[in-house]
């Protein structure tokens, strides 16, 4: 899948984010916001490499994470929020649990990834956006997820249903799906639960918040 | 000249800690007029670099430099070594202290004592042995190490069978000279000593418990110091480095720096200061010792801040070829059928995860100071840094907060040997100004009798060592010593199993007066550092210290 | 057998020696009032010996009059104070401010020497010295230093702090570089401290201007032992360190008028252009000029950077390897003020051990010189490692017992076979050699 | 004694094999578990990736639940797991608003953890009528479980040893690797499905070289992926199964082999040669 992780930020994005932007933009604005919101000291990162070297991603990642470290103490927050690292990481936690600095690395990544799903933009990473966006309504609709339907609901996206028939994804997915069945591993029919009400409200509450 | 000014003040210093920077400062102390204690915890002195195989930048031999040290100290007539003893209490004020010192047993007569070996051949109880960081055993009667100071055997309290169970007492029974003494009981001592330094040196942070990269799990993956040990010929593996799972000659070997150095997620923020000189040696080494080898050192930043060493890390990488990679590593894997170890790391160029395996990782672990040393700080109530070392003022920086106690090497700050050397003559120095009114009171000097008018007739004494069983197990001494009386102008000759031990020294000194010797032969092991000490028996016999040989048919015989 | 054979012959000729003894001048010679010199005068002072202190300059202090604060917050300038006090005061201390030493010859124990002052020479005896003639600045010839008034030394940097508050707060955009003058082709050495100074004064410009851009380019960053926790504080400040490789060094250009420097981050993989209005260089130290004439008076040896070289750099790292003479401070190598003053200290109880004997007896295996036989070809004066031998005023070679060594080479190179060395003479090692040879 | 139990969605699809054997072991054990009334989904990856808030507020909702028990919960699936105790940290840390009353005191376990304390595994001793000798197997912990220890208390995270414990305690042999913890990458399992391949089939990869002949693990996500993932062609499978599957194992003296039939590696042939269940 090498064509698949471009290595290295788009050059777009080191054009935009030169040494001169660094200075007549205060580059510690962002790091600061970012400090604040999350709690995680991010300046205390010395560059050593072991988040990277302990992520099993990394080569997935447009943008390794003690890169992730360093652009964010410069500043660029576009880059990182249209990087297919914050998308890809898996949040296993190896690099915050071995960074020398407590540096929560994962927690920062999350941030960021945070921040990209509230934005107006285009994921680098679109299925895994989705996926995660289903998962939240399948939850939103039922209270409990049912990996049958998320399944389903998921592959019903006109663009993935393309991209699965091509690729032939779909019909592993059918027989893998029949095996599971065959073997009572799939619950059909979802549960909902009593308190959906209030889960509801919870997820009006929030976006009432952030929109 | 006996020195009464200033009665109130003694002329005696207490120095805690036998390593190579209690020894310089008890040197330094004893040298110029004062009378000192070196107080060690340990059975001998000798410290952390008596366990180091050679040392940077010279690649000298370490033991080959702190021997001389040792005897020095083990023969100086001022200076006192209490070993198996710790500072129990400090009272009194700065040039008059009282101090409690608690001794524990050795149960072994150190008079009696000849070091011949006895009992650690015959002793059943095997042990891991600390020197050798648990990589190979000794028994329960033991010496720390070959040229240990005092050269007196001891026996580990815990592991004797004798002391914990009753049972077995062999070693009494074949000791050649009755020196175990099963009954001997800790003693407190109380002295008066003017000033008092604290030279307790430093421990790795690296722990059993703490499993960092997987030490203590696999096999292969050891300590600094452990491999230092590794490298030494008195080693565990006789200067052959192995792999202590299956002793094959490990070919691949990794060093991984900042160990719990520069760790502020495990509150060890600092930087232990001389991991990344120590690494390099390792690597050189290793590459000597097999040319075949492979040497990788994962790093942050080289800390070559000394006197010449980056030109040392540039040889290290030019001319021997030690790799250096800058790269900090999260976890050790193992390999499970040939042991060997994998180190992952992000390569940037090939955009991927490679895995380099390595046959032995080794860990550069960084300091804390010594166990000993926390209790010691409160007893003495002596500030220290959040980390435990000693706490010093920029313009005295050998003083601790109490006065008249000083500190020096590593139990202030981790620190190399030269700069540990450098402050023990430092910490000597502020002990010397606390005391001076008091120099040369309580010291003694040698009195030698006038010498003997030399008689025409060269009278040749022959003394034939044992060496314990080292000269003897090769020489037979017998014949030697019938052959030595047939030579010319030869007048006695005799044999001796140890002769640098006390009492054939005493023996010997009659020995020489009595029979009119006035040339006299050793036959013995060849430190030449063993010829003053039996130059001076000549001396204290009336004879010239001159008039001495010393024949080296250990080395080159036996 | 053999062996016993062979040392019993050499024993029935060996001869009674005495060994050679004489009266120690209790007086100590300290060449430099810095940090060093004025601690390592002190040190032997309060011990109640006497000590020459000779400064070639006017003042005291030398080079840490130059240095502001240190990275734990001390002041140098207070301990220069301090310490010169003390060395005003000291009944002990004969202080020769504006002197240089200009002879010297002896030995251990008992040297003689002058001292040269405006007012004409006066000799001095001691019994030992203790040299600390301290270091310099390294005046950097790069990256437009002295060219541009932007660009200044961290020394420069750290002084005009002290007094010009409103400048430092006028500061947007300021770059440090590390290693200018080390670890180079022309000087290997690294200076040890200058890491720790950029730390300094870059914590101290985020202290005056929260607000300010520190960018600090490196190539390792060696804030050793406890220093390291500044370096945590200073990135915990919004400091950025950049890593640069000696093959690829950072560069300094004007664009109309504005200082740009150039640089990859070896992180992100980024070439950076920042305009900036302070550069900032970590110059390294350089031994003072004075040193080479004093190494060459006193026979030293030094590194090639001119740095005076320990008799053995792990047990006797402030021992030259002429006994009596010794070493501290600056002169010794690059290091931090906490580790001038001990160096001092543990010179002079080296000194001290001198000092404190009222006699010093030389070992009787020493060469001897046949004065029938010496040709005074020079041999021996050039061969000798301790620069013992010298031609006396009979025109023949002198080896003084108590500088001698008993190493042999003089003995073993001497063309006219004039110099013997005790203890081991031919009839005595032949007498040994024949025994070994000859069969029972 | 009894306890709060949280199953987590899985246990109702994928691994309701596990939540059957976890009812049968404790049951065995004497313990009862109170499943949380009208329990909610906790949100998972996709909560956390997406909004913070809501990664806090749908744990929260079983948290509160938990507590008018007043029973301390424990949670077989290391997602729910951390997803609580990350819930409840956040909770005691800052002010959320939400619209339950969280008990911040009550205790959160990962039941692998409880089971493996000392009076826990001399009752699993106890129990064992039919120790698993000679079963070679290797335990398989995952992240989630495990890291940060900041949140799980593994401080083991490196070398956990709760299941090795529990598989002792129940006569298997279990083998020593260093791939414990390393994660499998299910959170993306959907999403980038090659991903998730190269990482479960590494894990497969290793624990086979070890000489394992069964991989046990105790997360639903982790045993899902292990057990269907696509092998390259010629690459073989081990069995993986729940540490409670062989708990109850150990504890019948004769097995119903129809329970492992939810496996898509069969175990039975294993099985079978270990003379573990009737052929």
């Amino acid at each position: 899948m090498a064509n698949r992780q471009p290595s290295g930020p788009k050059p777009a994005v080191a054009d935009q984010f030169t040494g001169r932007r660094l200075i007549e933009r205060g580059h510690s604005r962002f790091l600061e916001h970012t400090q604040n919101a999350t709690g995680i000291d991010i300046g205390a990162c010395y560059q050593c490499e072991r988040c990277t070297n302990a992520c099993p991603v990394a080569r997935y990642m447009d943008i390794k994470p003690h890169q992730v470290i360093r652009y964010t103490q410069l500043g660029w927050r576009e880059a990182l929020i249209h990087s297919t690292t914050i998308w890809v990481c898996l949040s296993c936690e190896m690099c915050t649990t071995y960074c020398p600095n407590a540096v929560d690395v994962a927690g920062l990544i999350n941030h960021l990834r945070n921040t990209a799903a509230r934005l107006p933009i285009r994921p680098a990473e679109k299925e895994l956006a989705q996926f995660h966006q289903i998962f939240l309504e399948e939850l939103r609709r039922f209270g409990r997820v049912n990996e049958l339907w998320l399944m389903a609901t998921f592959n019903r996206r006109p663009d993935i249903l393309k991209k699965k028939l091509k690729d032939g994804s779909l019909k592993e997915d059918l027989s893998l799906g029949f095996n599971l069945w065959r073997r009572g591993r799939l619950k059909l029919l979802p549960h909902r639960s009593r308190g959906i009400g209030e889960i509801r409200k919870l997820y009006r509450h929030r976006h009432g918040e952030s929109d | 000249m006996k020195n009464t000014a200033h009665p109130h003040i003694s002329g005696k210093a207490l120095v805690v800690g036998g390593g190579i920077g209690g020894i310089q400062c008890a040197l330094d102390l004893a040298d110029t007029g004062f009378y000192v204690y070196l107080l060690e915890k340990s059975a001998s002195v000798g410290g952390t670099m008596a366990r180091l195989d050679k040392t940077f930048p010279t690649n000298d031999c370490s033991t080959c430099m702190i021997s001389p040290k040792l005897v020095q100290v083990a023969r100086h007539r001022n200076i006192e070594i209490l070993t198996l003893s710790r500072l129990a209490a400090l009272n009194g004020e700065p040039g008059n202290f009282r101090v409690q010192i608690e001794k524990q047993p050795r149960y072994v007569d150190q008079e009696k004592c000849i070091a011949c070996g006895a009992c650690a051949q015959k002793c059943p109880q095997k042990v891991p042995d600390p020197f050798n960081g648990g990589l190979s055993m000794r028994k329960a009667a033991y010496l720390t190490f070959p040229q240990a100071v005092p050269l007196k055997y001891a026996i580990d309290a815990q592991n004797c069978l004798y002391l914990t169970r009753g049972k077995c007492g062999l070693c009494r029974r074949i000791c050649p000279t009755r020196a175990i003494a099963y009954d001997q009981q800790p003693e407190t001592l109380e002295l008066t000593v003017g000033a008092v330094v604290l030279c307790t040196g430093f421990e790795l942070a690296l722990t059993r418990q703490n499993g960092e990269y997987g030490y203590d799990r696999y096999r292969n993956v050891v300590s600094s110091l452990q491999y230092e040990r590794m490298l030494s010929a008195t080693g565990p593996y006789g200067g052959h480095v192995r792999r202590p799972s299956d002793g094959r000659t490990p070919h691949r070997v990794a060093w991984i720096q900042c160990v719990l150095s520069r760790d502020p997620s495990r509150n060890r923020p600092f930087c232990s200061a001389v991991c990344c000189m120590h690494a390099a040696k390792q690597a050189v080494l290793t590459r000597q010792h097999d040319p075949d080898s492979q040497a990788t050192i994962y790093f942050m930043d080289v800390r070559a801040h000394g006197k010449g060493f980056d030109d040392y890390i540039e040889r290290a990488r030019a001319h021997y070829g030690v790799h250096y990679k800058r790269s900090m590593i999260s976890q050790v894997y193992l390999e499970p059928d040939s042991e060997a170890l994998i180190i992952e790391t992000f390569d940037h160029h090939l955009n991927r995860k490679v895995e380099e395996t390595y046959d032995l990782v080794v860990l550069s672990s960084g300091f804390k100071p010594s166990e000993a040393f926390g209790d010691l700080a409160k007893r003495l109530e002596i500030d220290t840094n959040p980390y435990g070392f000693a706490l010093t003022d920029f313009q005295h920086p050998v003083h601790t907060s109490r006065p008249g106690v000083f500190v020096c090497g590593a139990t202030e700050t981790p620190k190399d040997i030269p700069e540990t050397v450098i402050q023990a003559g430092a910490a000597a120095a502020e002990a010397a100004a606390l005391v001076h009114p008091a120099r040369h009171r309580d010291v003694t000097s040698e009195t030698t009798p006038p010498e003997r008018a030399l008689d025409a007739e060269p009278r040749i004494g022959v003394f034939v060592c044992h060496c314990g069983s080292n000269i003897a197990g090769v020489v037979d001494i017998e014949k030697t010593v019938a052959y030595a009386k047939t030579l010319p102008h030869v007048a006695y000759a005799d044999h001796f199993l140890f002769s640098c031990s006390n009492d054939t020294l005493q023996k010997m000194e009659a020995l020489i007066r009595d029979k009119r010797l006035n040339r006299i032969v050793v036959a013995a092991c060849s430190p030449r550092t063993h010829e003053p000490l039996f130059q001076s028996v000549l001396q204290k016999a009336g004879v010239n210290p001159y008039l001495f040989e010393l024949a080296s048919i250990r080395d080159q015989c036996s | 057998m053999d062996l016993i054979r062979a040392s019993t012959a050499r024993a029935a000729r060996l001869e009674a020696l005495s060994d050679h003894t004489y009266s120690v001048t209790k007086t100590g010679l300290v060449i430099g009032a810095g940090i060093a010199g004025m601690t390592a005068a002190l040190a032997l002072a309060d011990q109640g010996f006497a000590v020459h202190l000779v400064e070639k300059e006017g003042s005291l202090g030398g080079f840490a009059n130059n240095l502001t604060g240190t990275l734990e917050g001390n002041s140098p300038v207070a301990l220069v104070h301090a310490l010169a006090e003390r060395i005003k005061t000291h009944r002990n201390v004969h202080l020769h401010l504006g002197s240089q030493l200009v002879a010297h010859r002896g030995h251990m124990g008992a040297f003689a020497g002058a001292i040269r002052t405006t007012s004409g020479e006066e000799a001095i005896q001691y019994g030992a010295v203790v040299v600390a003639t301290g270091g310099s600045a390294y005046t950097p010839t790069e990256y437009l230093y002295g060219r541009d008034e932007r660009v200044v030394t961290q020394v420069e940097l750290s002084r005009r702090l002290q007094t010009d508050l409103d400048w430092a707060r006028g500061l947007r955009q300021v770059v440090m570089i590390q290693c200018v003058g080390s670890r180079n082709e022309a000087f290997p050495f690294c200076s040890r401290v200058c890491c720790s100074a950029a730390v300094k004064n870059a914590l101290l410009l985020k202290e005056l201007n929260p607000g300010i851009n520190l960018v600090v380019l490196y190539r390792d960053v060696r804030t050793f032992a406890f220093k390291e926790l500044y370096y945590l504080k200073a990135r915990r400040r919004g400091v950025l360190f950049f890593r640069y490789i000696p093959q690829a060094p950072p560069e300094v250009h004007r664009e109309n008028g504005t200082l740009v420097v150039d640089f990859t981050d070896r992180s992100s993989h980024q070439d950076f252009g920042i305009q900036l209005d302070l550069l900032v260089l970590s110059a390294g130290i350089r031994p003072n000029a004075g040193s080479a004439q004093i190494a060459d008076l006193l026979k030293l040896p030094t590194t090639e950077e001119g740095f005076f070289l320990e008799a053995h750099v792990k047990l006797r790292p402030v021992e030259m390897a002429t006994a009596g003479i010794f070493i501290a401070g600056l002169a010794h190598s690059p290091r931090f003020i906490e580790e001038t003053l001990t160096m001092a200290k543990s010179a002079a109880q080296q000194a001290a051990k001198i000092l404190c004997r009222g006699q010093m007896t030389t070992s009787a295996a020493v060469a001897e010189v046949d004065e029938q036989k010496c040709t005074a070809c020079l041999v021996c004066v050039r061969v000798c490692p301790f620069g013992a031998p010298y031609i006396g005023d009979e025109g023949v070679s002198c080896i003084p017992p108590s500088a001698c060594m008993g190493c042999g080479i003089c003995t073993a190179e001497c063309p006219a076979g004039a110099i013997t060395l005790k203890h081991s003479t031919d009839d005595q090692i032949t007498a040994k050699i024949d025994a070994l040879l000859e069969n029972p | 004694m009894a306890l709060s139990f949280y199953p987590g969605c899985s246990l109702e699809g994928m691994a309701n094999d596990y939540a059957r054997s976890i009812t049968a072991v404790f049951e065995d054990l004497g313990i009862d578990l109170v499943e949380i009334d009208d329990w909610s989904c906790c949100g998972s990856t996709a909560a956390h990736s997406l909004d913070e808030t809501m990664s806090v507020a749908l744990p929260a909702r079983n948290l509160a639940a938990a507590g008018e028990m007043g029973l301390d919960i424990v949670s077989p699936c290391a997602m729910c797991f951390n997803r609580l105790r990350y819930a409840q940290l956040m909770l005691k840390r800052g002010s959320f608003d939400i619209p339950w009353q969280v008990d911040t005191g009550l205790a959160v376990h990962d039941m692998t953890r409880f089971l493996a304390a000392p009076d826990m595994l001399a009752q699993i001793r106890k129990r064992v009528v039919r120790p698993l000798a000679n079963l070679k197997t290797v335990c398989y912990y995952g992240c989630q479980m495990v890291r940060p220890p900041s949140i799980t208390g593994h401080t083991d995270f490196e070398n956990p040893q709760t299941l090795d414990a529990i598989m002792g305690a129940v006569g298997a042999q279990v083998k020593d690797w260093s791939y414990k913890s390393t994660c499998c990458g299910a959170s993306i399992g959907i999403g980038r499905r090659e991903i998730r391949d190269t990482l479960t089939n590494r894990i497969l990869d290793k624990a086979a070289h070890t000489g394992a002949e069964a991989i046990v693990v105790s997360c639903p996500l982790c045993q899902a992926n292990l057990d269907t993932v696509p092998r390259r062609p010629g690459a073989g499978r081990l069995p993986v199964f729940y540490f409670t599957e062989l708990m109850r194992l150990a504890f019948r003296p004769a097995a119903e082999a129809g329970w492992f039939r939810a496996h898509l590696t069969n175990p039975l042939p294993l099985l079978n040669t270990k003379g573990l269940v009737a052929a």
